[in-house]
């Protein structure tokens, strides 16, 4: 419990708190676009290159694989069962890509649980940053192959639409590439690379994580008062229920399954508590963007706000400690 | 001066990208893109602010003096147009020789 | 195709985000805005450099095919640009249907 | 309402800054300038990503009424497009009045 | 004056210079706009975020609340002598968008401030950094109600504008709610949140502060170069020369009244510098933007030139080591 | 050889093949623009202020101003023979860019080069950064003077072009203005100045060099593939190789030239090692953008692909250590 309040209480949480109320007050706070997209790719540089130099410290051994093959092997699950789930209740292309989102990880969410575990000096191995990387590509594969195969085919946008880009987009995607790049260059060089960039890597890390969380509020917020407004006038109000229902339940099961999977891994707490935020959270960049392109009929007021404006925030404030005491409690 | 059509659009951004490579092998004789483009549509706001990039517009600039090559590059963004939004527009300009 | 009017207005930004939010009321179909423009006119250079904004420009391109939503919205930017300056230029476009 | 030429010229940003600054001396009653814009023609593509900002373009929009400065900034125009490339496209417009 | 040659000597002030040269010069060195605005969100939260934790470090008492309510009584008074003393040389609109800049404050001559007590190994307390956030809205209302009453009623952008609107925009100003929130977090946090982020808020704060404000001396040197040329070309020469005076006696006046305020309260060194230079200083970014809206037939020409470009250097440059100078004497 | 590894094993050499690496597997990272223009902005900023404090605390004497003035000589001289010898192949506009280009320096070799001396704990002087700002400029203006003579008067945009402006922009253009700037106030504030901004000026400098490096890769291998492209749809194939025989014995030629200067010089290490650099390092910043105004029909897909895509990973990778060890042997 103390756990819980010392999450909600530190820093980059409240200022994620600080953006949703600027939403709320209808202030214009605003992060410029670019700076934005400049702190999520530092986020990615700087715990790419700690994991890697974490890594080069340590010994990969069979464990290690296992984890990485189990992380894999969870995102091409989870969106077969998502799927079948949600096709009971909306059109074929929005089951897939919700499937796709949840299969997927959100690197913030990953990178705010790795300072929750540094605020509270609990270690964490740094070949989970990898298993982060390795976690985007086959949930979006996976999605596109479950859409072509149950739903109509000869989409619109299919002109301008190869699988063979698909695969290469989703593979070399801007944020798996920087992340494994930067893991694998703080692999090469070690403590020695870590030492001359280690002001900016390790010093700043904490404080960026806040104005970009508060950058988030803002954004997640805005998406959650636009869907609620076309709930409103669309004067069903029930897709949103059903949005809410299912964007806090996916996370809660799947942190089950990833709780039960990290436990027959043998993980020790920092390690189960990421892998087991990975496998709970979706993705709100790489997954929707290869959508956008792949199932343009799929509409990303749904996964997009499912995924941004209500998972991601459920697993940043109640999430991270749930799962944590979970874990304490289990091991 | 000579005639010719001023063809204009907007549309996502990760779709622009892959119109902007495409309007080459249609046969368009360039192409100008301004990117970073906010609005409001049929399918709600876009406000340029997200991560991914993916909810915000661009605007694509076409000089077209060839009515085939013109036909040709409706042809392809009307299915886009109907599958993920936006708007296209066509008028007349005069083309500065140089 | 369909024809419809092109609006273009060119105004500061603080009063292009108003103008935007007054654009749905007026039963504007959609529109799409270009931030960050500078320019020069009657009253000295916006260079686009202030901190807070207020000495940006803002493009909004407007299609509409409505001509009493035409007359609305122009009516709406006449007083605007009178009492702040910009520029409102409409003109004839082709609608691409799909 | 009044007719006006409405002058759209998209051209490198260094040469676009030095057009505009001089834009005023030929008489044009104002201008907008849309930065960082991208485009690819007969030259190659224009990324906007370089560090000179040299490999971007701009968008430049004048709306003229008086016939002989439209003459007289198309005159200027066109010798900056020979040598270094670029578009300029002219069209009709009306101007709301104030 | 040693301490007026330590200000002018310092990094922060000689950027500011530079940037001033650069435009004389007429380099084409420029801070990207984004970026522009990046620095000045990034100075706003680590003062807040400072101010926070010092006031968490505090018993706040009843001499705090007299400060605070002092400070937004002037905030509120000055607009008023402003307003008439202007009008009798001005249109009513441009008195009384004048009248609302000075009553408001300038952030970065704060910000400058502060950094110029640190260098100087000076305390000054956190509670100021609220002063600060609470005189933005005063002078804005002020502003518009002297307008309204005084001036021809039924300005022509009031289709776009609605007292409610403007009330919330004033309150919740982008500026204002990132400080406030801020100081909220760093109050909340205390110095546990502060070990967490005191590499970005302490260690970057002057450097940065040299990077904004060598930004700041190019938009003020080209505004001033605008309103220089705009003066030759209307051949009158007489705006320019008002504009000089006002923007020049307004700080040194304001300051007395800050000063004899700060001397009634009682406030140390460092916050009675503080106090006096929000007191002297005049807003240039949240009054501008909200004239616009409000009074669009003022001329930023007038208003935001004398802010900006004569009244910020001239508190940076002049103000602050002449305002130190007399506080250590009447002190 | 050692030296070799070291350099091409440092965090911001492996961040630019990254950066390469992501153009050839096409993924879509990149950095924004404005920020890639800010790092680009801190960078001369920090290596400025760096080189001014250092100064202060050295003195200037004959044999400093030897250095710079040889330094000006040979961005003045070295275009005349690259010149003569272009022109053999090239019009004489590409051949006059081309001799600007390679007269003039590439400010972040110099920087990478001074983070490699840094790494490897080698004491470099700081007037070179002032050598460094004063090889800009007579490059550009010999490289116009050499156009003006011996190509066909009369280029179209002479209109917009005044020798006026020219001069005044490559003196004052941003860069080098930055750069003499933050030099000049480091040596005005020397060591206290430095204690105030270290954080931000030494702490974040390798950090922050490898996200611009990651920058600078995908921007030159972009460059290449497009010079690539050009060269096979003109199925000639010839102009492409021509540029990389040039663009690879350039630098080589010249860094001869710069060693026999320093050595005559009687440089140390580190300083032999910087004026090397700067020798055989070509522009692609200020100069192409002087020369889009002055020489319009010159091709930039000539003289900016040679120095950006081809000469300057030459020596960010190889020059440096290889200079670096010839220096090491000649001394
Ligand atoms: N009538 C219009 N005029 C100008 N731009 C429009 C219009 N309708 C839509 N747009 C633009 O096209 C985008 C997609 O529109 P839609 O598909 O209708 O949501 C919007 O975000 C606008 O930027
Ligand atoms: N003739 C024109 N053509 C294009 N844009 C203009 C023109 N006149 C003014 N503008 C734009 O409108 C803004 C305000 O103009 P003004 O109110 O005349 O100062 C300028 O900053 C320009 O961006
Ligand atoms: N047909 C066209 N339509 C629209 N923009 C064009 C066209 N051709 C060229 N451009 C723009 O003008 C720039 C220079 O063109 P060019 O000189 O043909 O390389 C390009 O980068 C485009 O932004
Ligand atoms: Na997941
Ligand atoms: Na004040
Ligand atoms: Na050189």
């Amino acid at each position: 419990m103390s756990a819980f309040l010392g999450n909600l209480g530190s820093p980059p949480l409240l200022f994620f708190f600080l953006g949703v109320m600027a939403v709320v007050v209808r202030s214009d706070l605003e992060i410029p676009a670019q700076v934005a997209k400049a702190l999520s790719l530092y986020l990615l540089f700087a715990i790419g290159f700690k994991g890697g130099v974490a890594l080069s410290e340590s010994t990969i051994d069979g464990s290690v694989l296992m984890t990485l093959l189990a992380a894999m092997a969870l995102s091409a699950a989870i969106p077969v069962y998502t799927f079948f789930v949600m096709r009971k209740k909306l059109p074929t292309a929005d089951a897939a890509a919700i499937a796709a989102t949840y299969g997927s990880v959100s690197a913030v969410t990953f990178v705010t649980a790795a300072g929750y575990l540094d605020i509270q000096d609990i270690a964490w191995s740094g070949y989970l940053v990898a298993a982060m990387a390795l976690m985007e590509s086959p949930a979006i594969i996976v999605g596109i192959l479950l859409y072509n195969h149950f739903g109509k085919q000869g989409n619109a946008a299919s002109s301008l639409f190869s699988w063979k880009q698909l695969i290469n987009e989703s593979l070399f995607n801007g944020s798996v590439f920087l992340i494994l790049g930067s893991m694998l260059i703080g692999w090469i060089t070690g403590s020695d690379g870590m030492s001359q960039v280690e002001p900016l890597v390790k010093g700043l890390f904490l404080g960026l994580l806040c104005l970009f969380l508060l950058d988030m509020g803002i954004v997640a917020a805005r998406r959650f008062r636009d869907s609620r407004h076309a709930a409103t006038e669309s004067a069903a109000g029930q897709p949103l229920k059903l949005m809410l229902v299912a964007a806090l339940s996916m996370p809660l099961i799947n942190a089950m399954i990833g709780l039960s999977v990290a436990w027959l891994l043998g993980l020790s707490e920092g390690d189960a508590l990421l892998f087991v935020v990975l496998v709970a959270s979706g993705s709100y960049i790489a997954v929707p963007a290869a959508m956008r392109l792949a199932l343009p009929e799929a509409n990303p007021g749904n996964y997009l706000t499912m995924s941004l404006a209500i998972t991601f925030p459920f697993n940043l404030l109640i999430g991270i400690p749930v799962y944590h005491a979970m874990i304490r409690w289990l091991l | 001066m000579k005639t010719c059509k001023r063809i204009e659009i907007v549309i996502e951004t990760p779709l622009a990208r892959r119109l902007a490579t495409r309007l080459r092998e249609l046969g368009a004789p360039g192409f100008t893109l301004i990117p970073e483009v906010r609005g409001a549509g049929d399918r709600g706001e876009r406000r340029a602010d997200e991560l991914s990039g993916d909810s915000s517009n661009c605007l694509i600039l076409i000089a077209c003096d060839d009515q085939a090559t013109v036909d040709r590059i409706l042809d392809a963004v009307r299915p886009l147009l109907s599958s993920s939004g936006g708007v296209c527009l066509v008028s007349d300009a005069l083309w500065l020789r140089h």
